[in-house]
């Protein structure tokens, strides 16, 4: 038993804090949020540069890291900061996806990718799937040696950034079953694709997609043909560990700013953090806080897992943190009063931040569900 | 005991009906209904209408204008108005400021101002908190000195609710700097055209400009825009703050928010049924509908009661932060509703138009009012205070 | 609309009040609580003397009340006082049952219970019922005239001290069928009757009974043979209302208690009801207490409209007041400390009956699931 | 990073196992699962079963007769007794007075008390808590004045766990009256057979004796029963306060109390089905579980850093107050679980025999326990105090 990082790890954290210490300032993130694309380039080539993008990524495919607790110390750190950037998209979730096609497909996408030259999104989720993980209309069709996209895709999140899209459809099968479903590359300005970006609430952009008989070689899809579900599950389990983590870092920093406010606004003649009414919320914040960590290094620790396993611990930390994010975000913007409602004052961000991580995957009860089904089986 | 209406009280309730049917504008009840802004001319219109009816002052007595209804009669306007998606009375000059002018106000002041509150020639914005005085009103800094028959005055208000449309201010001024907290304030009003003036936009976490900040640097105003005595302005703020507090609960619009987080929870689907039968969203709904159903019965009782003449005691301090709180769990509710539609920030759609949206009917604003209404519990006396109110009043004799 | 109660209702309230402050000391209660059949005779019959049974029965079964305000303004006092007499069981859910029988069979019955000569107890919970209301294994089998009864009721509260047992049985039908139904009058000493009896965690009494081919006239049914559905709803119901308003009342002296108690207990030198963050906290409980007692109105105006109404409203009433209830008894306690923790100080009492109130008719998410099964409908 | 037990680890747990598994009477274990009391010669039993295998005083030296196990295994022999349901150690002698006196008694008093201790020759109890002074210890009352060489003390303790077993008892006693609070205050050794001393039991609110009142009149005890210096008790106090913080979060209990849950819930029946495939309950369970799940892991996350030689801190404070909300929630939960089978007190269940009772298996003690089990959260430094000093080290710089 050891919960101490190891000294790559500690480094790689070390060295990214510094970093965003330095150049991530509320000015620099204002800037990410306002691009059409929802981030800044030269952050992205900073952020390669460092080796983040790397550190998320197996070595078998030119990364060097790729473990549980590689994304969890990334991803609590861009938390921290309060980081909009695509990392989890392009990286984590497309990274991941890239990486597990037994034929290598993905290998010199993955080289850009790591050398920070290419961006991807995910087009998975859709209408009536909410967070449904295998719930997909969109259909492939076989047509002579190409294939044809069908559907539509809702709240691609980095599409209007993106290079190449990642595309689940079905070939075969019902709108929930486990097989018939494929993964295929997209060039986001193919023809018969239609996109509308739209900002988000908490920085980043994410559009509607409409796959209007949009044709492809065949080669196009990564995967086996019709048996891309485990792929897909893996994916997403790393995605939400690293949204985990990163929840947990937007927690540490609304928690602090919350401290920090407390001891230095005045009001009656003292600073408020002199009123124990307010003292108890605090240590109620960080009591949450310290569960929220555990329930990070539980869903890191079991990302290498078997998937029940790592599931369940997947949906056991997405839970608690839905529910501990939720407080913290209001006990914070509660105990600020009323400069917590400015856009002006950083809190904003990260109280958005944490409260729409919940939106990503699955909420609070969609969690527990799954923890219920897992822990059943 | 009687749950119900009396026949009296069905009848006016079916006047209020009747109205809303025939006069409310669909384009402002749709605008309501989904949660965007309405606008400077939106407000100007739905005001104007009530007031070709004789309904824009529920509060006001008849002499000047109003409508002298009861607390039940109020209710059930107010009531009604949620239902069919009325966009709210704006409350600055009609249930702020018009209650202190019929009560402290001179005769000039009142044959001047009131009408004017009434046609819409005035726009009233408030001028209570500053930076560094949230809940702590007393320690405000503004100063205001005399100077032959005006006062000078310079300072800061913030909060300034939809100041950017207004033409009036009602401040809080310091004119004994030597006083105690709560002596030594005045009650002005300031036309916003005199020089000196400046008002800056405050961007809301969810991007809305709401509310500004007022700069006054060296404003000139004349003294006869003192209302009442110099240095008693505490007494008519307190007496303003109390009748801020008429539909403190919120009940009609926890209703009709309610009903929209319904609506979108039939609409969506999950697992291929609505979320509507989901057994975990079904509780929470039945949970917050069942507080409801409770807090809709306190706030009758205290209408109930103050239309029989009772002052309202410590319940309103309860009913404030109860309904807040319900307020809140139900915009919580609606941005769980959403799924992932809860993400886009379509701050378009919050101004007019969403046609060129991909999202479905009633999601593009539920995380914008999620993050909005925060400040229910937060403004008109956070629910910290209220507390400190309900426990000195409940436990006071004893600590 | 009116919230005040009526004269006659207020005279009740005022010298039910009376009588309890006088006489109802904790002296008393201890007295009634160890008593073999758990309450104490005495009480019980002034209880009948000052006309509170009575009041519990409509007019034309010889009472003079029996509505849902009734019921609510004589247990609200009843639960101030903390008082364990069985009227809930006697008068309210035998007596309803006996005043809906369309023969008029229970008149006797119900002439000696206003008077305070009879103890009547409604077995018909079972060990797979839960809170099932219509869920009944225990069968009534024709046997020439006569009836047969097999089975086992559960948790019969105030069977020890009963002169008759109201049994519900089924004549036909599937375990949880509406029809089928039939109640029956049952003598505690009949033969075939095994009863274990055992004293209940907030006073009171209640037995295991089995029915061992106990034989019965078949003129001991009350009610139509197999339609007996909607007089034990009925009955349950008006127990409801009542319980709501006992547990509203336990819940204002829970309440009452904790505000003295902060007023005089003195630590770090002042009274600990000077710490804001206690204050906070009894703020919260007295908000919920007013949440209570709406709840509790809105019950026992609408137990006179048709079921559907009556029981969504029920419903909502002892969901809230269970939540409610368990936050002000926990609340109670643990502001109070260590005292609170000793069988000698009222409050333990007052917490008991709040919290146990759950376990009788249907707990939180019992009701809830009710109140959202009957919205639906 | 690495989750799992090294090899080391395991192997020790596999020991413990097997100990438990040869070595634990079921009659003891029968009776803990089910939540009855086991009566002074069930403790007494156990205590001589782990000291005849030397495993009585896990975190005393090796010297004394300990096991010197460092965090974790004392973690891990923690958590496989609560999983076998074997007794907890009475830690008064064992957990709170040993260490104190390894650290500040005399060599005289190690060599007397020690071996005594682990013998069970002495049963301990503790005389900290006074009427008036709860969570506020300094302001005891007790009163000692040095008369030759003894001591004469006259007051009153109070919640004196097990006290009527105990034929000793460690107090602190004010032995200068006029010192300001935290000082004066002094740590004496008291033999219960001395005139003068009167154990008084407190009835708990679910009928249980485990606590009592210790009154005190002119008990006259040898100046060699002091424990270090005179007047510098609270030292000694606080030293053993927190000692008797191992094993704070109850990680263990909880989890055994979580599988009784479970049982109960797959056994009692819901519509036809078991209770446990209920979403609400099945979700409220789930919840449990989860946050117990991460508990157990910041307990690990302490126990780890504390075995590398690092203080606990502020953490312990945390653990608290969320180890004894978990472990009340799921008493919560078992009560939920029971149905009407809450209801019935059936008080001879919690002393031995419940033959003759008709309820379900795991019913019978599940109210008792959740109202005993409020005491978690008050007694041991109320949550109030651990929420205080959290906010005093955390915001203490600022505020």
């Amino acid at each position: 038993m050891n919960f101490q990082l190891s000294e790559e790890r500690q480094m790689m954290q070390d060295s990214l804090r510094r970093f965003l210490a330095d150049r991530y300032s509320a000015a620099q993130r204002d800037e990410s949020v306002s691009n059409a694309i929802g981030f800044a380039p030269q952050i992205w080539a900073q952020l390669a540069d460092l080796g983040i993008l790397g550190a998320l990524l197996p070595e078998d495919v030119g990364g060097y890291g790729g473990k549980g607790f590689d994304l969890s110390t990334v991803f609590e750190e861009l938390g921290r900061a309060g980081v909009v950037e695509p990392v989890l998209d392009t990286a984590v979730l497309c990274g991941t996806l890239l990486a597990s096609d037994p034929q290598g497909k993905g290998a010199a996408l993955i080289e850009g990718l790591i050398a920070g030259n290419v961006q991807l999104a995910f087009a998975h989720g859709e209408v009536n799937s909410r967070y449904e993980r295998l719930w997909v209309e969109t259909r492939a069709s076989a047509y002579g040696d190409d294939i044809v996209l069908i559907g539509r895709k809702s709240v691609v999140v980095n599409a209007a950034g993106a290079d190449h899209l990642i595309v689940s459809a079905r070939e075969s099968g019902d709108t929930d079953d486990r097989e018939g479903l494929s993964l295929f590359l997209v060039d986001t300005k193919a023809e018969g694709l239609q996109m509308r970006s739209s900002a988000l609430m908490a920085g980043g952009c994410a559009a509607e997609i409409d796959f209007d008989n949009l044709r492809i070689p065949s080669s196009a899809r990564i995967g086996p043909a019709g048996g891309a579900s485990e792929m897909i599950e893996a994916a997403l389990a790393a995605a939400e560990v690293a949204l985990a983590a990163e929840t947990l870092g937007a927690m540490e920093t609304a928690t602090q700013l919350t401290m920090d406010y407390l001891g230095t606004r005045q009001q009656f003649g003292r600073p408020i953090g002199s009123f124990q009414a307010l003292q108890h919320r605090v240590a109620d914040m960080l009591i949450e806080l310290e569960q929220a960590r555990s329930a990070v290094i539980n869903a890191a620790g079991h990302l290498e897992e078997q998937p029940a396993v790592r599931d369940r611990h997947i949906a056991a930390a997405r839970n608690l943190i839905a529910r501990a994010g939720r407080k913290i975000a209001e006990e914070a913007i509660q105990l600020h009063g009323g400069i917590a409602m400015t856009a002006e004052y950083e809190l904003a961000h990260f109280a958005k931040r944490i409260i729409l991580a919940e939106h990503r995957f699955g909420d609070a009860d969609t969690q527990l569900e799954r923890f219920i089904d897992l822990s059943a089986a | 005991m009687d749950l119900n209406y009396s026949a009296e009280e069905l009848a006016f309730r079916e006047e209020v009906r009747e109205f809303l049917r025939e006069e409310l504008p669909t384009d402002l009840s749709d605008a309501v209904r989904e949660g965007r802004s309405i606008g400077k001319e939106g407000h100007e219109r739905w005001h104007s209408i009530l007031n070709a009816r004789g309904w824009l002052a529920p509060n006001w007595p008849r002499a000047y204008g109003g409508c002298a209804w009861n607390a039940v009669q109020r209710h059930i306007f107010e009531e009604e108005c949620c239902r069919a998606h009325a966009p709210r009375i704006v409350p600055f000059g009609l249930t702020m400021l018009g209650p202190v002018l019929q009560k402290f106000g001179s005769d000039a002041q009142r044959d001047y101002f009131l009408p004017r509150i009434l046609s819409g020639e005035h726009w009233w914005c408030q001028g209570y908190s500053e930076p560094g005085a949230g809940s702590d009103l007393a320690s405000l800094r503004t100063r205001a000195v005399r100077d032959g028959d005006h006062y000078v005055i310079n300072g800061q208000k913030t909060w300034t609710t939809l100041g950017q449309y207004a033409n009036w201010i009602f401040c809080l001024v310091r004119t004994d700097p030597d006083a105690k907290q709560q002596e030594g304030i005045s009650f002005l009003l300031i036309d916003m055209d005199t020089p000196g003036i400046e008002v800056r936009p405050i961007i809301l976490l969810d991007g809305t400009h709401e509310v500004n900040e007022v700069w006054f640097t060296d404003v000139r105003v004349p003294v006869e825009n003192l209302v009442g005595e110099e240095n008693q302005g505490w007494t008519y703020a307190k007496y303003l703050l109390t009748h801020e507090r008429t539909n403190i609960a919120g009940v009609g619009f926890s209703q009709a928010g309610l009903d929209a987080v319904k609506r979108l929870a039939r609409q969506q689907m999950h697992r291929g049924r609505p979320l509507a039968e989901n057994p975990h969203f079904a509780a929470r709904l039945a949970q917050v509908e069942i507080d409801l159903m409770a807090m809709a019965t306190t706030n009758l009782r205290i209408i109930s009661a103050a239309a029989a003449g009772q002052a309202p005691g410590v319940e309103s301090s309860m009913l404030k932060v109860k309904g807040t709180e319900i307020r809140q769990e139900i915009n919580d509710l609606a941005r769980r509703a959403a799924g992932a539609y809860a993400m886009p920030f379509a701050s378009e759609a919050l101004e007019g138009d969403n046609s060129n949206l991909a999202q479905p009917e009633g999601t593009a604003a539920v995380s914008a009012q999620y993050f909005n209404n925060r400040k229910l519990s937060i403004f008109g006396g956070s629910n910290e205070i209220q507390k400190n109110i309900i426990a000195k009043v409940k436990l006071g004799g004893r600590t």
